[in-house]
């Protein structure tokens, strides 16, 4: 009870500054919702600068012949579906539109990866879109293949000794056109792999990075999660090829391939909160400044 | 023999490998090695003093990675041994260590380190399984949240193989006003604890420190005749590059 | 037209039952997080039940050396019975031995003949632009790799400090960096919550 | 010390260092050989069994879990209403499963309303959480934080398409502050990890307490 009588002795109304270097969590929080919610309602449509990285792997698919077989992975867990599903879908539309290229899904990841696969299949609808893509001569999906790292590195040495079966149980042999074709992971020439959040020492994606890229020098592209993608950028270009940066870089793609789809969708939000962070950043160091100006002495100033 | 582009590799794994088990082995006869000591030790030692004395637990958590695979693994052995650390630290100057894990697969080691500090303390009557809880299957962040809000720990330990923890858990012990020790060898992750953290185990330091603060002179040489790999490193660069200006193919050899 | 699935429904109040911890910590979250804990517990139980009949009894006649590792694995239940608790370290002594065993040389390759290879490249171009880059990164990492040397502090203070700070400042740089890609990756997360609520749950039609 | 306690003490880390130097001898071993095919066709099997190895430990980590809350509930300790919604949510999923395990109807359809909807709204918040992080955690205190500020700034920048659309430069300064400066740092910390991993595996095979503890 004294010491109530000490702290009012001693509380003084802090400076504006003060206050304003001090705020609570809540009001940040709320113009961040705002600003993440107004351009759903209010689009600004701004268009997306399309980088090197998106051009490349677009001329990559285009150079494509038909007998080529292309690796493309889903190995992202399904919380992360939002961040991978807009890029593999671009990507997955462009590959089936190429005549003759073959494509082996896969995942690594999790057993919850196969839905997110299942997502993909319900938005790319192979059946209804591209009606002349046969399963088993055009596309096979072999599943969840569990083990990690180790899996998807012995899957890169000999890949049907891994996965003897697709996801139907049906034997790889039954496929000749994959079966014959592809023999080690460098007979893959593309390989896409989508589990980017996992890291260059993620059991995944490291294990794509170890073999298709150290080891067999295949065409490696990621389709990347933003917020691990500076720590891929020390592979990139000689290891990786290509990276599509999560919901930006699928939106680039989707311009190249001329369409609108969930990755141009989330591209306002996207600028409108940077901003305010931005904002957010640079008004507290002004603040800060001043207020340190303030709190010296006043003859010092 | 060996694959092809594996040569040097192999070479340079087994002579490592050898130089780091001679220098440990070297220790056992008195020949140990000068080492920097590390600041988030000293963080870690800060934290469990603060915890006495506001007569709040401690939080433990081993990062939401912790699976028995790859790289993830090897994380997870460095933080179990910053956890038997902590475990003394909290026996000696009387504080209560609450510990969160992820994954059961490590719940024999967990246990096993949770309690050494314990006994060898001399305070296993302070034991107590219920500190120690599971948060299976994806439910880490979420049930580890919880956990800071509702116990209200002095200080809040997450090193290891963080996946997306990082932020979860390092902005709610900020809002409890937790002392904050992150530490992460997974460098995607490491600036988000280096954002949210007081005190940082950056990179190879969470792989060192267990044995540091054991003080023990033979974890104590396995980490400093690491340093014979660092100087290969920085030879190697300068010399590289000497090589490559007399015109030699010097990519080309170190990857045969 | 607000949502009749009551799917849709449990989805969008457990969302909104995290997000309001946001705001304040209240008894909304403890609920969505007991019911997590508990779920996701009994979830991974299947999926363990179904591992150890699908890839271990399932695959014993095609590969009778499976029942190594089942055999071993159940060695953890031990670590029910205190007395006997030390058996339930040899499971985990294994899975070590394999993670090392699968990690250590694909590392040297990855940690350190790969930087090596990617630095070492000629600063003598006739492209300027190129040839800064080179040095730049010759010398941030070696500057990098001399900060994090354990024996010696020479190259931290004193006259030969400058490289550990240069060092220092190059891993501020890429911490920051890092950083900053941090909130498009969560934005986007938010944001399609959101879509969900609105389009799924409250039937609100976007403009987008 | 009788030898039992030494075998007791010490039969995991027999284990460990068995596995690890078998594996680490596979490894690069072509296989051309007859002692490159045994070696490798062993590899590829011993490393399938992780899985199989992690698979029991949930059970424990159930065991525990249950065991925690129970225990709390009939000592109705501080919030055990909470410990007994868990166990209701974990009764439930565990019947659900018998109806086709963890991918049965039921089960999908808890995951995909119950479990995804808190990890996904886990993801969510963390863009809050980040956005507070930022704003504590930047301030132009000394030159290394300033660093950290800029660099942040310029991919903060980067990663909002609009910044790119108006000033096409910052793509460029963006992309070539990840090529270089930051790619150069990551790859000195990538030598100390490779390292550090090294000595790890040497303590954890010969050190006299368990795993560097």
């Amino acid at each position: 009870m004294e010491l109530r009588g000490e702290r009012d002795m001693s509380r003084k109304k802090p400076r504006w500054t003060t206050r304003l270097l001090n705020l609570d969590n809540p009001p940040i929080y709320a113009i961040l919702l705002i600003f993440m919610i107004l351009p759903l309602f209010y689009p600004l449509n701004t268009p997306v600068p399309v980088t090197a990285m998106a051009i490349d792997l677009y001329n990559k698919i285009e150079s494509l012949k038909p007998g080529d077989v292309v690796l493309l992975d889903f190995s992202w867990s399904y919380s992360f579906k939002i961040l991978h599903e807009a890029g593999h879908v671009a990507v997955l539309r462009h590959l089936l539109s190429k005549p003759g290229v073959k494509i082996v899904m896969v995942c690594f990841m999790g057993a919850d990866s196969e839905l997110s696969w299942r997502d993909v299949m319900a938005i790319v609808d192979i059946e209804k879109n591209y009606p002349d893509k046969k399963y088993g001569k055009d596309w096979i999906w072999l599943g969840y293949i569990p083990g990690g790292e180790a899996t998807v590195l012995a899957f890169a040495d000999n890949p049907w000794a891994i996965a003897p079966k697709d996801k139907y149980g049906t034997p790889i042999e039954q496929y000749p056109d994959f079966y014959n074709a592809v023999k080690t992971g460098a007979d893959f020439a593309l390989v896409i792999e989508g589990g980017g959040h996992g890291g260059v020492n993620g059991h995944v994606t490291g294990g794509f990075l170890k073999s298709y890229g150290l080891k067999y020098h295949c065409w490696l592209a990621y389709n990347m999660d933003p917020s691990v993608i500076a720590e891929f950028y020390p592979y990139y270009p000689t290891i990786i090829k290509s990276m599509l940066n999560g919901n930006a870089g699928a939106a680039e793609y989707e311009r190249l391939l001329n369409m609108r789809g969930a990755g141009s969708v989330m591209v306002d939000a996207l600028s409108m909160t940077h901003l305010y962070v931005i904002a957010l950043i640079v008004l507290t160091n002004i603040v800060y400044l001043y207020d340190k100006y303030l709190s010296k002495p006043r003859s010092s100033r | 023999m060996i694959k092809p582009g594996w040569m040097l590799d192999t070479l340079i794994f087994w002579v490592l490998f050898a130089t780091i088990t001679v220098a440990a082995i070297l220790a056992r006869r008195g020949k140990v090695l000068r080492i920097r000591w590390l600041p988030a030790l000293e963080g870690i030692k800060d934290g469990v003093g603060r915890a006495v004395e506001m007569n709040q637990p401690v939080h433990f958590s081993p990062g939401a990675g912790t699976m028995l695979s790859g790289d993830w693994a090897t994380q997870t052995v460095a933080a179990i041994s910053i956890l038997a650390y902590v475990s003394r630290l909290c026996a000696k100057y009387g504080a209560r260590l609450l510990v969160s894990y992820p994954y059961a697969e490590w719940l024999p080691l967990i246990e096993e380190a949770y309690k050494s500090g314990f006994i060898l303390e001399g305070r296993s009557e302070r034991i107590n399984p219920a500190d120690l809880r599971p948060y299976l299957g994806g439910s880490f962040n979420v049930g580890v949240m919880r956990r800071l809000l509702d116990e209200k720990p002095a200080t809040v330990i997450n090193v290891g193989p963080i996946i997306w923890d990082s932020v979860d858990i390092g902005e709610t012990a900020k809002r409890i006003g937790a002392i904050m020790i992150g530490g992460t060898a997974r460098l995607l992750q490491l600036p988000y604890v280096v954002l949210t953290s007081d005190y940082v185990f950056i990179g190879e330091e969470l792989y060192a420190a267990g044995a540091v603060a054991s003080g023990d002179p033979f974890q104590i040489n396995t980490v400093g005749s690491q340093d014979v790999g660092k100087y290969f490193v920085l030879v190697m660069l300068v010399l590289g590059i000497i090589l490559l200006a007399l015109g030699l193919p010097i990519n080309a050899w170190l990857s045969i | 037209m607000v949502s009749t699935d009551p799917g849709i429904w449990i989805y969008s109040l457990l969302v909104l039952a995290v997000y309001s911890f946001v705001f304040k910590h209240n008894p909304a979250f403890r609920v969505a997080q007991a019911i997590v804990v508990g779920g996701s517990a009994g979830y991974t139980l299947w999926v363990s039940i179904e591992y150890i009949q699908r890839l271990g009894i399932g695959r014993v006649s095609a590969d009778p050396y499976v029942l190594v590792p089942l055999i071993i694995g159940a060695l953890y239940l031990f670590q029910i019975y205190p007395r006997l608790s030390w058996l339930s370290r040899i499971p985990v002594g294994m899975a070590i031995g394999i993670a090392y065993g699968t990690v250590l040389i694909p590392g040297i390759a990855a940690y350190i003949i790969a930087p090596l290879t990617q630095t070492i490249t000629p600063f003598w171009t006739p492209n300027p632009l190129a040839n800064f880059n080179a040095i730049l990164n010759l010398v941030l990492m070696f500057c990098g790799v001399a900060f994090f040397i354990f024996t010696t502090d020479k190259f931290v203070k004193g006259r030969y400090g400058f490289i550990g700070r240069i060092g220092r400042a190059g891993l501020m740089v890429a911490f920051g960096a890092a950083c900053g890609t941090l909130l498009g990756a969560k934005v986007t997360s938010a944001i399609g919550n959101i879509i969900d609520l609105l389009t799924k749950w409250l039937g609100i039609r976007l403009a987008i | 010390m009788s030898i039992f306690t030494t075998i007791r003490r010490n039969i995991d880390r027999a284990f460990l260092t068995f596995f690890m130097l078998f594996l680490l001898i596979a490894y690069p071993l072509a296989p051309t050989t007859d002692f490159g095919k045994f070696m490798t066709s062993w590899y590829t099997k011993i490393t399938g069994w992780i899985t199989v190895l992690g698979a029991w430990a949930i059970m424990i980590g159930v065991f525990a879990l249950v065991r925690n809350n129970l225990k709390n509930i009939y000592k109705r300790a501080e919030g055990w209403y909470y410990d007994a919604v868990t166990i209701v949510s974990f009764v439930i999923f565990v019947v659900a499963g018998f109806m086709g395990g963890s991918t049965g109807p039921i089960m999908t359809w808890l995951t995909t309303n119950v479990t995804r909807a808190v990890s996904t709204a886990l993801l969510g918040i963390e863009a809050f959480l980040a956005t507070s992080a930022y704003y504590r955690a930047y301030r132009l205190k000394t030159l290394d934080a300033a660093i950290l500020l800029i660099s942040s700034l310029i991919v903060l920048m980067w990663m909002g398409p609009v910044f790119g659309y108006l000033f096409p430069q910052i793509n460029d300064l963006a992309v070539w502050l990840l090529l270089n400066p930051n790619s150069a740092a990551q790859r000195a910390m990538f030598v100390g990890i490779g390292l550090g991993l090294i000595a790890l595996a040497v303590r954890s095979m010969l050190g006299r307490e368990r795993y560097g503890a």
